[in-house]
């Protein structure tokens, strides 16, 4: 059982990130906000995939003289990637809240809402 | 077994952390705290022995990312989060609930941490571990598997990072003038001597440290993309130490949109070349006079294309922002 | 050896990691994201010992420069309002509130 | 063997130099006397760690990279906590003169 | 030499062109190059299906690696006709995209804008062709992003605010995808799609391998707009530039369904899909999406959003296509992708020429207009006659495939619903149609003329595609037949 426990843990944790930031996207009116919980929900996916490549013992996989065990360098590849998307969302993403904030005097979701309401 | 240790430590602390930034209002505490999110993240993935993934994270999560979220609250002028009653919250807490059990249902099946006889790590990974040194001759097999092997999700990433730069240009580039500045001050710089004077001297420092890591890549952690960063932070860290209109004369914006374009030409020509020459899109075999010498210069090329292109748009978005309202 | 000085840093992480979540105010924070940045470096450092990979230095080394990178920017934006005037603004909004 | 000796305190004084320091971000009332306690804590820290690190590897690539390290931290360390406390003092923070009971803000 | 590398020139070209059109001086000659590119792009699309068809399925290693180790194109009669598809559409659009985008777009964005124009069409055709699941994804991220950015570059200041809702649906559900090609990698350990569908069956009595199917199944469903998680849709749609919104609306959804029938029946195992509820789901969603997507068209006084609407609905009828999972079904799926891309490109031409002549598409601002602008009008005629489904266009052989379907499972519910959403379409077509020709001329529009030549060509091109498709139903029906025999449903 405590095995279990240990063995699940990280995979644990990054869920709980990955709710975290899931409920700040969808459930906060800032803009800013959302997308800072968006990044957060990015970065628990690069934990679970990290996760699955890590190999106990193993080492980075860099090739040294002597080492057998490296761990998994397909992931590491794939995040790196994410990684990346994941700025330029972030950039794109922020430079629309500051024409949105320009256009509409405000941040808030409930507000810009009424201000196109009431047009 | 300490590794595993400092692994569950690093983990609550990053719990910790984000449950922080979800229940926090003041946007700029919450960005700093996003600032030790990523930094803490970063260690975990050095912990787990991803070293490139740690480096990418701490360069993009801490610097890139928390410098434009803090551009973006100086630009919108809000300091505070609202938090307004009438949200209903028992919908997205549902939904982010059902999604949190049917993960945690999906995780049950899976090997435990670290289980090298996981289906993960025995199916194509241990290719790239026994061959990968052997017919691209670098060391690094991340390198090997990210510019050759996966060159093609590669050039994607690059392409991703200039669609952003383009994207960023299209929806800021544009003049725009604040009504409230009328006067057109001369850049003084106020900030502190001491600032000045150990930036002078760190800037240098970091210029080489980047251009290693661009070139070191091969060997140990790093690459174009983190050499892109690091670069890029070297210039933003200037733009904040002597002013925007520095840093401008120093690179042109101009200049910058060439290089930016140029990074990605570069990585899709070296494809087209290679189609020339006769070998598939990509295939650096054909580059040299034996494989190894092929797949070693079309990496150092493609390398040096992500290096231009990132820093290039990276160091575009931020000027963008910075430069957005100027007067 | 090198388990007692992580555990050492460990600690003094999760302390600083208090004050930053504490406030009260952002220079509190600021100076606690200073401080855990230059921790984590360490962190790494040892643990680049403790497994031999000293390869994990030049992380180390980019975590400085990127900590450094960012508490300028922090600075500058708390003391001037943005990334390009230099004219100060008023700050005092920024740094009251108890988030 | 010596070296060896030398490293390890160093190493144990640095961290516990490190809690010192965490210790002091909470034990002080203001901002002024906290970055005091972590700005001085956090360079001698820094140093002693890395010194004790240096000293186990020899004279190396890594010692060069430890002493870039090095230069960074106690470059950044002081010029943020300068930069900070003066940021604070602009933006309106009186140091705090005498103690009180429960006083944090300004 | 070219022969073989067809596939990828046809991502590699407007890659290399679209940096370039990003530096290019003002003026026209961004949009020359970008007509250039996508002219090229759809010749090579055409010699592509046609190799295919003749000779099979093409695999194409990149960079010289062998499958699952590198990452694989693999061409077949799906992707090929999809690529035809997208690079269509593009070569449709551009022409008339010169006088819309100089009305709309300012001129010193121009060449960003085709430069971001060239990205979005590379990133559809690069998830089109690929045969690698995390290449899919980094190819949605790229048409994804730039779509993002063309969609805020609309007039109104709510472009900004539905570009932004969109990035956070799209990036929540590229996520999503992520999340489940990483739990499936943990069990299989490979990434490419024929390898996944060779190791899947194996594993796929776990509850990773659920887990990871209702995660990918999710985030593309997000990019689908599928019912009920299409409310990005409409505003996005309303908002863009007429010239984006009526590339995205004939392709972008198209290239998300195509990913969908990928996963869902090649990649998957049949036996693993049909012990899911999934579809039944998509039945449901297809059932509820038509009704309800058509009764608020109905409702709508902005053309644009009464149009985006309707795509939702149409998107029903894709949904139920998939979701009864028989030869019929499907070959109505794919053919509805083509004709759909006809319709909404002729009608979404027809409303931006509108546009551009009068500046605005309310109901109320257009009445008459129909009489200044008759081949226009015309236009918007056939196309919106394909839309209800009337015989003798293109939208008839979908829907008369799709009803067979229903027949033949005895879904008598579908059959009423498709016939009531069709009924429904003719309701809305009609208030457009009543607005435009029936009304008196609003006095505050000053009259106006015919588009020029440049708008209404590319218009009826697609107009009389849809005329042609609805009379000669050998190619499409045929290709689509083809198509779906390769993704392994037979016939009973």
């Amino acid at each position: 059982m405590m095995d279990f426990i240990i063995g699940h843990y990280n995979y644990w944790v990054s869920i709980f990130l990955m709710m975290v930031g899931f409920y700040a996207v969808i459930s906060r009116g800032n803009l800013v906000k959302k997308i800072i919980g968006m990044n957060v929900f990015q970065v628990s996916v690069f934990l679970l995939y990290i996760s699955i490549s890590t190999v106990e013992q193993g080492s980075a996989p860099i090739f040294t003289e002597g080492v057998e065990l490296y761990s998994n360098p397909l992931p590491h590849v794939l995040i790196l990637t994410a990684i990346v998307v994941g700025v330029a969302t972030t950039a794109l993403g922020l430079a629309l809240v500051v024409r949105i904030k320009e256009a509409y005097g405000t941040i808030e979701e409930d507000e810009i809402h009424e201000l196109d309401h009431t047009l | 077994m300490i590794e595993v240790f400092i692994d569950i430590i690093l983990l609550s602390f990053i719990a910790v952390t984000a449950v922080a930034i979800l229940r926090m209002t003041n946007l700029f505490a919450i960005i700093m705290l996003f600032g030790i999110f990523s930094f803490l993240s970063a260690s975990l993935f050095a912990v787990m022995d991803a070293v490139d993934v740690a480096f990418t994270e701490a360069a993009v999560g801490a610097g890139i990312s928390t410098v434009l979220m803090l551009a973006t609250i100086a630009l919108t002028k809000t300091q505070k989060e609202k938090v307004s009653v009438s949200h209903r919250h028992w919908l997205p807490l549902s939904v982010v609930i059902v999604t949190g059990a049917v993960l945690v249902y999906g995780t049950l099946d899976l090997p435990a941490f670290g289980d090298p006889e996981a289906p993960a790590q025995t199916h194509v990974a241990p290719y790239y571990i026994d061959k990968a040194v052997e017919e691209t001759g670098l060391p690094n097999m991340v390198t090997s598997v990210l510019a050759s092997y996966r060159g093609f999700d590669t050039l994607g990433e690059v392409v991703v990072v200039f669609t952003a730069g383009v994207a960023v240009l299209l929806l800021l580039g544009g003049k725009h003038r604040i009504s409230d500045t009328g006067t057109n001050e001369i850049e003084k710089n106020e900030h502190s001597l001491i600032l000045r004077v150990v930036a002078k001297f760190l800037i240098p420092l970091i210029i080489v440290f980047a251009l290693y890591v661009q070139f070191h890549g091969d060997f140990g952690p790093g690459g174009g993309f983190q050499a892109g960063v690091i670069l890029s932070a070297a210039i933003i860290l200037y733009t904040l130490v002597f002013g925007l209109d520095a840093a401008e004369r120093v690179i042109p914006p101009s200049i910058l949109r060439i290089l930016a374009s140029l990074g990605v030409l570069i990585y899709t020509g070296v494809g087209i070349v290679t189609i020339l020459l006769g070998g598939n899109y990509l295939n650096y075999s054909v580059l040299g006079d034996s494989k190894v010498a092929g797949q070693h210069l079309g990496i150092l090329l493609v390398e040096l294309g992500v290096g231009i292109a990132v820093f290039a748009v990276l160091l575009v978005i931020f000027l963008t922002f910075a430069g957005r309202g100027r007067p | 050896m090198y388990t007692a000085v992580s555990l050492a840093i460990l600690v003094s992480l999760g302390l600083v990691l208090a004050r930053a979540l504490l406030g009260p105010t952002v220079y509190d924070r600021i100076a606690a994201v200073n401080m855990f940045g230059t921790k984590t470096v360490l962190l790494i450092a040892v643990l680049a010992f403790s497994s031999g990979r000293t390869d994990l230095l030049d992380i180390a080394l980019v975590y400085a420069l990127i900590n450094f990178t960012g508490v300028v920017a922090v600075m500058r934006l708390v003391t001037y309002g943005s990334f390009h005037s230099s004219r100060k603004a008023d700050t005092k909004s920024v740094t009251a509130d108890k988030g | 063997m010596i070296i060896d000796i030398l490293s390890w305190i160093l190493l144990l004084g640095g961290g516990l130099l490190g809690i010192i320091g965490g210790i002091g971000m909470h034990w002080f009332p203001d901002v002024y006397s906290r970055q005091h306690a972590a700005g001085t804590t956090d360079t001698l820290c820094a140093m002693l760690i890395l010194l004790g690190l240096a000293l186990q590897a020899g004279f190396s690539l890594v010692t060069f990279k430890l002493a870039l390290i090095f230069i960074f931290l106690l470059f950044t360390n002081p010029t943020a906590s300068h930069a900070l406390a003066n940021a604070a003092m602009q933006g309106g923070l009186r140091p705090q003169l005498e103690r009180t009971a429960g006083g944090d803000n300004p | 030499m070219m022969q073989g590398h067809l596939c990828i020139l046809l991502v590699v070209i407007p890659l290399f062109a679209a940096p370039i059109a990003a530096i290019l001086p003002r003026g026209r000659l961004p949009w020359a190059a970008a007509l250039i590119v996508t002219s090229v792009c759809f010749v090579l699309a055409g010699m592509q299906l046609w190799s295919v068809v003749q000779d099979g399925v093409v695999s194409y290693e990149l960079g010289g690696w062998a499958p699952p180790w590198g990452i694989e194109y693999r061409i077949d009669a799906v992707n090929a006709f999809m690529a035809l598809i997208v690079s269509g559409i593009a070569a449709v659009t551009l022409p008339y995209a010169l006088l819309s985008a100089e009305k709309e777009i300012p001129e010193h964005l121009i060449p960003l804008f085709y430069s971001a124009f060239l990205l979005c069409f590379t990133g559809l055709l690069g998830i089109t062709l690929t045969g690698d699941i995390f290449n899919v994804f980094v190819f949605l991220e790229i048409s994804s992003l730039s779509s993002y950015a063309l969609i805020s570059l609309g007039r109104k200041r709510q472009a900004l605010t539905s570009a932004y809702q969109y990035l956070i649906m799209g990036t929540l559900g590229a996520t999503f995808f992520l999340i489940g090609v990483g739990l499936i990698y943990s069990q299989t350990g490979t990434l490419n799609m024929v390898d996944l569908a060779a190791r899947l069956p194996q594993v796929s009595s776990l509850n990773t391998i659920h887990t990871g199917f209702a995660f990918i199944i999710t985030g593309i469903a997000l990019k689908l707009a599928l019912f009920p998680l299409h409310l990005w849709l409409p505003n996005a749609y309303t908002y863009a530039p007429s010239v984006i919104t009526l590339f995205l609306s004939a392709t972008a959804t198209k290239v998300a369904v195509y990913v969908m029938l990928r996963i869902l029946f090649s990649v998957f195992p049949s036996d693993f899909v049909s012990t899911t509820p999934t579809g039944d789901l998509f039945l449901l969603s297809g059932i509820a999406g038509i009704i309800s997507a058509s009764v608020y068209a109905i409702y709508q006084v902005d053309v644009k959003r009464l149009l985006a609407y309707s795509s939702v609905a149409q998107i029903g009828y894709i949904a139920l296509g998939i979701g009864f999972a028989s030869f019929t079904s499907l070959t109505a799926t794919l053919v509805h992708l083509f004709n759909h891309a006809l319709m909404k490109g002729a009608l979404f031409m027809a409303i931006g020429s509108i546009i551009y002549r009068v500046g605005k598409c309310h109901m109320d601002s257009i009445h008459g207009l129909g009489r200044q602008m008759p081949w226009t009008f015309g236009a918007i005629i056939v196309g919106g006659f394909s839309l209800i489904g009337v015989p003798g266009t293109a939208g008839f052989i979908s829907k008369w495939y799709l009803v067979l379907t229903a027949i033949e499972q005895d879904s008598w519910i579908s059959v009423v619903v498709i016939l009531v959403g069709s009924l429904l379409a003719a309701v809305y077509i009609g208030k457009l149609i009543e607005a435009l020709y029936f009304k008196p001329a609003v006095d505050s529009n000053p009259a106006v003329n015919e588009v020029p030549f440049s708008m209404l060509a590319p218009t009826w091109i697609l107009v009389l595609a849809n005329i042609y498709f609805g009379l000669n139903t050998e190619l499409t029906v045929g290709v689509a037949e083809h198509a779906i025999r390769v993704l392994g449903v037979t016939a009973e």
